[in-house]
């Protein structure tokens, strides 16, 4: 009847209001002009924790922090370690005393200007909080800008971990208000939105930084930080996978690197079956490590041997390369001789939240089957993975990556019996003894002979199964320069700045 | 007058339980989930010094029912504590992730007003006809469709289709108001389109039952139009009944829809809430459910206060309030 | 009285929930290829002849996936329901029926249950039985009794004041055996509107669990975990969300078109 | 006072449903003279309501006028568009309708309910239609109109609805009212005043009335000319007086008699209960009622206040009293359904049974009559065996006359007198002492209420179980009882044996009831009334 005609055609226009609203509204677009000053916004999907440097672990946060802090050393981005606000370090014969010359005139960003004292004040402060540097015996101040670091025990490479923050006596709260010496300084941090620094004008290398402020948005996951950069609202996105930085479009460059990450489909040692060396080499043998990082990350990853990554440099040893390529007669054979003819049943405990990891445990148990093993797959949350499987190390098989310092002796240093970090219980004297002597021999080339030694017994003894070092990938904006890639979690903006500038 | 007080009385009574037994499930929650806080916080390569430093400065260590109780009495004194993963008081976050929230919620109420009620009163007039079939499907399918699915089409057709859709573009109220109404439009609509269907069924049923009664008769027999009695009669009257059902929509959509924040990266309560469970941060669950609690005896509340304002009937002492 | 002839709902109902069910029956028998061989070569292939519904991220064909899917949503969907009609019924009659004291409790518990995060809930479940897709069922149960429980309620307090009750009641009839026998017969069939309800929430929740690692564990998926996991590759495949949707959307239209058949008979 | 013209001429009028295919209106043809009460009697699903419905044009969708006309004013009513009929309705045709209770908006005032008609036909100042609506409740019977139009529908009783919708549709003095049922579902006492009403209207407003009803006695006293319909044909027609005394047509004899149970026909007897003997239910100052308001504070609602009264074993006694004077309550505290205050009642545990009014509601629908049968016995955990319990259960159904077949019926299947007659099978099975009847016969038509009333005299007479039989039905009472009581507000104001009570009332309550009984359903052997 005529009643319902009205009332139809009434909802229809309320309807097609509501579309037009949103047409108009959005044809505003924000055009970007020259004069501004220059910002870059970063996508970050991690929410930052803390800020203070002695006390932050996370890698999310360390990744920020590397441009509002630095230390007496510092890394760049071929790996190799640079002088920062120490001009140079003499080190003793027997390693044990690393004598720095402070950089002078060094401003921190609340303007103060950086003494031999608080090197001291720093010093003491990050060797409370951080495991590395539990060998620093004292630190003195040696002249107005000296300072003399004795150790308890030799460390060789003591200089990698000398890159600890060095912070102002005066600030109280270095969370609230983070103060330090590097290009940028803390503007503001809101939770759930973004963090963001701004160029610091009197910095010690005057050449640098080139951008006035850098924004590090917050994004809930790749797929919506992959939305926001279409959309032009994010310059850089790294730690992405390559089918997704593939869709990023043609506005934007992809970099990639190694990310000094170690994928481990870990064997608990110390858990029947794999206790017998046997069970672990067939399962080396039986594993398709190619096969694998194609279907988790399109091929993006290199193949790994054993614990360390090859990025490393010279400690690295490339003979033991290709000692386990895919022979399934051999893992058969393998399994008989350790009394499993007809294979047995395990579980691979997974955190839930790391969906490559799950993906990879999925491969790996059907790669499995064809030897007779049936693997089950348990995902957890990832506070029980870290409380249950890393701390309490109850468990027979996991997928993690594992995320060393730059430095070969920390990417190996789990795999000593003592260590608090060793949970998948490998012990091997002679890996220990071989470790020990590490830290009092001066002479690089001598030490890289030992571990050479150590990847060999370490490939023999397989104590685990080693997938890859996934590619580290990162988008960043056509008309953007100077963006390098570090193989650690770093995101260094200094040297970043618009092609047009 | 007497009589109102009682009646505001037993509710606040009934919030502070609800309160209790809420937090009572958090803290039993807590004592059983695996997982420490300080070693979530620092990662797998912390020292245990460093973790035992951490728990003593964020007093993880003293047994949990302590912790709990300073906690409620925090509560009730209007102080909900630190959270333990941003170091920020919990009640600030709560707030800061408000406008987000409080702008989805009411948005995508006045969309499950706006579309729900007009195709309710053209279906319910011709019952059976065409435009009831086809509002009554489109309902249940609208009702079938997962929400991210929902979510990810409508950015891909309104990016395809006009180009850029403010997705992301998250902007505080207090900077530029319609730019935050703007950027909040497309979320409030894929939140609000089950909440839609379910209104429009309800809505349909109540018209349904009002149009057969018999004082829509008696209005007949005075020569009133039907477009005249749907106004002046039968949605007045089912309006009442339809008030209990929107009252569960806005305490639903109160607690924040963590998907929709997710796909469109909004920082809303949703998504503040996973990561407090993530990282296993007391406080801050405990700030969020109580907040919880409080929203729905709230909307409950203001629910039974306009259904007294709508229907004489429930009002105890007759005409006046 | 007219032949009783059935009602369209039934028969467009009932042919919805076939396909689900054939679906299946189908894997049961284990038709077509397997649903979990991975093979990186045909990662991400759109639908062909070979692969009817195309492949997933991992190179399994999604067709099997979707057909041994179906199991598994159903199972959840059924069981849960199951489980939070059995809890919500039991709690709304008992609120119902006694009322006073008893009706406040209950009902508190129920507000209490249903601003709780869900998530949180099933964690707890998670914690103390393990992850195991029995333990799912009872967190999801859990999570929707209160709804079950306040609409048992309403037509509980309706029923109880009828004629037939009272006289149940002079006759010496124990308030129990009122409520089992007397009382659920005629409250039953006012819960199916909201059983289609629960059923379609409970295949979507339960994906939503499924990003906290619970429900059903790799590499055996319900369409709630395949649709979780293809989110991401909506605009490079999304074949992987059409589908799954596909399938989700008939089973929740079956269910409704049956329920609206109930309904027009009573 | 009956002007000669006619108001309404209704020619050869025929309706069918699409569905059904059946005409429910075969060519009939009638009219209204200008002031004229014409009754329309039959019983229910003659067509009598279709027949007003099509007058004002508000017939169901799928109802079809195959033919006829209906002239109004000279023109044909069934002609007009409905926007046409809309100026009609309300104007000069007003129609009420037999639920006073649900016939008002709820949420709306009483003046807004009314100032509708208004506003729909003339557009009159606020002042002017205030003082219309205040003059018109006034002439309908209010007092305080003032404060009325302020009042919400829910906190005016059953008769002051109706008043307030008579006064609906006279407000725009229409030519003709149509009153469709307009007292069956009221009490005697305010039908009575009700139908004054409209008979005083009707002559001031020289407004003529189509009166619709199923009760032919009521109709005989009100109306001035009487059509009775069957099945969609009109059988009889005559003026009142003489089709009530000397009904020629077969049907409309057969009406009459159904509608006014006369007692002489069912010569009930009764077993002549004994002074000494002990009694069935003795109730000493019982004080009872009902207790609102939630936890912290109770409101007591005291309705029953010191009330005794005993029933001999084997004795029918008789409650009757206006509604709202505690029946309901009082058989609630007896069958120990609440708890009363104060005073006792004899524990009837086990050894009542009770026959409620409405038939739809008291058998639980979703179970079998066997199982309704078998479920006392279960209550009180009496063991039978399996072919025991069906004896039992077959001998209860042949005691209240209805046979086996209907064991493994559900009460959907069964019509209303059935359903009742299985309730009291139920409360037999336990063989109880004391049966109370709460209004037993009001919701059923004459017929099967005269045979319940058969079948309870008959067990009191073969079992000796005494029988509180409460209704508002003194012909019922008269007939059926030995001994009644009077209720009045909470209390019994008067009670003896039937026959000097009715015949001799004392207090004014039982006079007010009488007097109704007598003006409503006039009584052929008139002289059997006091005519002070």
């Amino acid at each position: 009847m005529k009643a319902t005609k009205i009332l139809r055609t009434a909802a229809v226009a309320v309807m097609c209001l509501s579309l037009l609203f949103s047409v108009a509204s959005c044809s505003k677009k924000a055009q970007k002009s020259a004069q501004e000053p220059t910002s870059v916004t970063v996508g970050i999907t991690q929410e930052p924790g803390l800020f203070d440097p002695h006390l932050a672990v996370a890698a999310g946060d360390k990744e920020i922090l590397f441009n509002i802090f630095e230390g007496l050393y510092k890394f760049s981005s071929d790996g190799k370690l640079q002088p920062a606000l120490a001009t140079d370090c003499a080190i003793s014969d027997d390693c044990k005393e690393f004598t720095f010359d402070i950089r002078k005139d060094v401003k921190f960003h609340d303007g103060s200007v950086m003494t031999a004292d608080d090197v001291i004040f720093s010093t003491n402060r990050a060797k409370e909080n951080n495991q590395a540097l539990a060998s620093i015996a004292s630190v003195e101040k040696v002249g107005d800008n000296s300072v003399k670091i004795t150790l308890s025990t030799p460390d060789s490479e003591f200089l990698t971990h000398a890159t600890y923050a060095i912070i102002p006596q005066s600030v109280a709260d270095q969370n609230k208000t983070p103060v330090g010496t590097g290009p940028f300084k803390f503007k503001e941090y809101v939770v759930g939105q973004y963090v963001s620094i701004e160029k610091f004008a009197d910095y010690w290398d005057s050449s640098l930084p080139y951008l006035d402020e850098v924004v590090f948005k917050i994004c809930a996951d790749m797929d919506s930080g992959l939305l926001e950069l279409q959309n032009g609202n994010i310059d850089i996105f790294p730690h992405m996978t390559k089918d997704k930085a593939e869709m990023a479009g043609d506005k934007f460059d992809i970099v990639t690197g190694s990310s000094n990450m170690v994928q481990i489909f870990a064997l608990n040692n110390a858990v029947e079956p794999f206790d017998k060396k046997e069970v672990r080499e067939a399962i080396n043998f039986a594993v398709d490590k190619q096969e694998l990082i194609k279907l988790t990350m399109d091929g993006a990853g290199t193949e790994l041997t054993t614990g360390m990554n090859p990025i490393i440099g010279d400690a690295y040893d490339k003979s033991i390369d290709g000692t386990y390529k895919k022979d399934l007669e051999k893992a058969k054979s393998l399994l008989e001789q350790a009394g499993y003819a007809d294979g047995f049943d395990m579980t691979i405990t997974v955190p839930s939240n790391y969906l490559v990891h799950v993906d990879t445990a999925v491969a790996i148990a059907d790669q499995l089957k064809e030897i007779g093993i049936n693997a089950e797959i348990k995902q957890v949350d990832w506070n029980a993975w870290l409380s249950d499987v890393y701390t309490g190390r109850d468990f027979q098989s996991t997928v993690i990556c594992l995320t060393p310092d730059y430095a070969p002796m920390s990417e190996i240093a789990r795999y000593h019996s003592q260590s608090t970090d060793n949970f998948i219980n490998y012990n091997n004297p002679e890996v220990d003894k071989l470790m020990d002597s590490i830290p009092s021999t001066l002479d690089e080339k001598e030490r890289n002979d030992i571990y050479h030694q150590i990847l060999h017994i370490l490939v023999e003894d397989s104590c685990s199964c080693f997938i890859q070092d996934p590619y580290e990938i990162t988008v960043v904006n056509k008309d953007l320069e100077g963006y390098e890639l570090y193989p650690m979690y770093i995101q260094d903006m200094s040297k970043v700045k618009f092609k047009s500038a | 007058m007497k009589e109102r007080v009682t009646y505001i009385l037993s509710r606040v009574l009934e919030l502070v339980i609800t309160l209790l037994i809420v937090s009572l499930l958090t803290f039993a929650a807590f004592s059983i989930i695996p997982g420490d806080t300080a070693s979530v916080l620092l990662g797998i390569n912390a020292s245990p010094a460093q973790l035992e430093a951490l728990r003593e400065k964020l007093g993880l260590n003293d047994p949990l029912w302590y912790r709990y109780l300073s906690w409620l009495k925090g509560a009730f004194t209007g102080d909900l504590g630190d959270s333990t993963a941003f170091g920020k008081p919990v009640a600030e976050l709560i707030v800061s992730r408000l406008p987000v929230t409080f702008g989805l919620s009411f948005l995508s109420l006045i969309l499950v007003l706006v579309i729900s009620y007009p195709s309710a009163v053209i279906s319910s007039g011709k019952p059976g006809k065409f435009w009831d079939q086809f509002f009554s499907v489109i309902g249940h399918v609208s009702f079938a469709i997962p929400p991210f699915v929902l979510s990810l089409i409508s950015i891909l057709v309104t990016s395809k289709i006009f180009g850029y859709f403010g997705v992301g573009k998250y902007v505080e109220p207090s900077k530029d108001f319609f730019g935050y109404v703007y950027c909040l439009l497309l979320p409030a609509f894929c939140v609000a389109v089950p909440k839609i269907a379910m209104a429009f069924k309800f809505l349909r049923a109540s018209i349904l039952t009002e149009k057969n009664n018999d004082y829509v008769r008696t209005s007949k027999s005075r020569g009133l139009s039907n477009i005249k009695i749907m106004f002046r009669h039968i949605l007045p009257n089912s309006n009442v009944s339809a008030i209990t059902a929107l009252s569960i929509i806005l305490s639903d959509l109160l607690g924040g829809s963590l998907i929709v924040e997710q796909v469109f990266n909004l920082p809303g309560l949703g998504r503040l809430l996973l990561q407090a469970i993530g990282r296993r941060d007391f406080p801050l669950i405990s700030g969020i459910v109580f907040y919880l609690a409080a929203m729905m005896v709230i909307v409950y509340f203001l629910a039974d206060i306009l259904m007294n304002l709508c229907d004489p009937r429930l009002r105890k002492n007759g005409g006046n309030i | 009285m007219p032949k009783k002839k059935i009602s369209p709902y039934y028969i467009v109902g009932g042919a919805f929930l076939a396909v689900i069910i054939i679906a299946c029956i189908l894997s049961l028998l284990g038709v077509g290829p397997s649903p979990l061989k991975t093979n990186s070569a045909d990662k991400l292939l759109p639908p062909s002849a070979s692969h009817l519904m195309g492949t997933d991220n991992m190179g399994r064909d999604l067709f099997a996936r979707v057909l041994s899917a179906s199991k598994y949503t159903l199972l959840i969907s059924v069981a849960g329901v199951s489980v939070a009609l059995v809890l919500g019924t039991i709690a709304g009659m008992l609120a119902g029926y006694f009322g006073g004291i008893w009706d406040r409790i209950i009902m508190l518990l129920g507000n209490s249950i249903m601003c709780f995060p869900g998530i949180l809930l099933a964690l707890m479940a998670v914690a103390v039985w393990g992850p195991s897709l029995f333990n799912v069922i009872w967190a999801l149960g859990l999570v929707f009794a209160p709804t079950f429980a306040r609409v048992y309620r309403t037509e509980v307090i309706k029923i109880k004041e009828r004629d037939y009750i009272l006289n149940a009641k002079i006759l010496g009839v124990k308030p129990l055996r009122i409520i089992a026998v007397h009382i659920f017969p005629n409250a039953f069939t006012q819960i199916i509107p909201a059983v289609v309800i629960g059923l379609a929430n409970m295949t979507l929740s339960e994906s939503a669990m499924s990003y906290i690692g619970l429900g059903v564990q790799p590499p055996k998926a319900s369409y709630g975990k395949i649709l979780s996991d293809a989110q991401s590759y909506i605009s490079t495949a999304p074949w992987l969300i059409i589908f799954p949707s596909l399938m989700l959307v008939i089973y929740i239209l079956g269910l409704y078109f049956i329920s609206e058949g109930i309904r027009g008979d009573r | 006072m009956i002007y000669a013209d006619y108001i309404l001429e209704v020619k050869d009028l025929s309706l069918d449903f699409k569905s059904e295919g059946d005409k429910i209106l075969n060519n009939i043809s009638f009219n209204i003279r200008k002031g004229e009460i014409l009754g329309l009697i039959g019983n229910s699903g003659c067509g009598k309501s279709m027949t007003a419905l099509s007058i004002l044009g508000l017939l169901p969708k799928d109802a079809r006028i195959l033919s006829g006309q209906v002239v109004f004013d000279k023109n044909d009513l069934l002609e007009k568009t409905d926007r046409q009929m809309r100026e009609v309705r309300g104007k000069d045709i007003g129609m009420i309708f037999q639920e006073p209770y649900t016939a008002l908006d709820p949420l709306k005032t009483v003046y807004k309910n009314l100032e509708e008609v208004l506003t729909e036909h003339e557009d009159l100042t606020r002042e002017v239609r205030r003082e219309m609506i205040g003059k018109m409740l006034e002439r309908v019977g209010f007092e305080n109109t003032g404060d009325i139009m302020k009042r919400y529908p829910h906190e005016l009783s059953g008769g002051q609805r109706q008043r307030v919708l008579i006064a609906g549709a006279c407000l725009l003095k229409p030519k003709l009212m149509i009153a469709d049922e307009p007292t069956s579902s009221l009490d005697t006492v305010t039908s009575m005043s009700i139908l004054e009403l409209i008979k005083s209207l009707c002559a001031e407003l020289r407004m003529s009335v189509l009166f619709i009803s199923h009760d032919l006695s009521i109709v005989g006293n009100f109306c001035d000319r009487v059509l009775v319909m069957k099945k969609g044909n009109i059988v009889d027609s005559g003026n009142a007086f003489d089709l009530l005394y000397n009904p020629q047509n077969p049907y409309t004899a057969e009406l009459l008699s159904n509608s006014r149970l006369d007692p002489k026909q069912l010569d009930l007897e009764f077993n002549k209960p004994s002074f000494s003997s002990e009694c069935a239910l003795k109730v000493t100052d019982l004080c009872a009622g009902y207790t609102s308001g939630n936890g912290f504070r109770k409101e007591r609602k005291e309705i029953i206040h010191n009330l005794s009264f005993k029933i001999l074993k084997g004795e029918v006694v008789g409650l009757i009293g206006s509604s709202g004077c505690g029946k309901t309550t009082l058989t609630r505290a007896i069958c120990g359904l609440i708890r009363p205050y104060s005073g006792t009642v004899t524990d009837t545990k086990g050894k009542l049974g009770v026959v409620f009014q409405d038939p739809i509601m008291c058998l639980n629908p979703a179970h079998t009559v066997m199982w309704h049968l078998a479920e006392p016995l279960r209550a009180n955990k009496i063991k039978m065996s399996k072919d025991e319990l069906k004896k039992a259960a077959v001998d209860a159904l042949v005691s209240v006359g209805l046979d086996e077949n209907i064991l493994g019926r559900h009460p959907s299947q069964l019509s209303g007198g059935q359903r009742q007659r299985v309730a009291i099978a139920m409360c037999l099975m336990l063989n109880p002492s004391l049966i109370i009847a709460d209004e037993p016969l009001s919701a059923l038509d004459t017929s099967s209420g005269a045979r319940i009333l058969k079948l309870l005299s008959q067990i009191n007479k073969e079992r000796g179980t005494s029988i509180l039989l409460i209704s508002h039905n003194l012909r019922v009472v008269r007939a059926a009882t030995t001994y009644v009581l009077v209720m009045d507000n909470g209390n019994i104001v008067e009670d003896g044996p039937t026959k000097n009570v009715l015949s001799h009332p004392k207090t004014e309550v039982t006079k007010k009831l009488l007097l109704a009984e007598t003006t409503l359903h006039m009584n052929p052997d008139r002289q059997q009334f006091m005519t002070e």
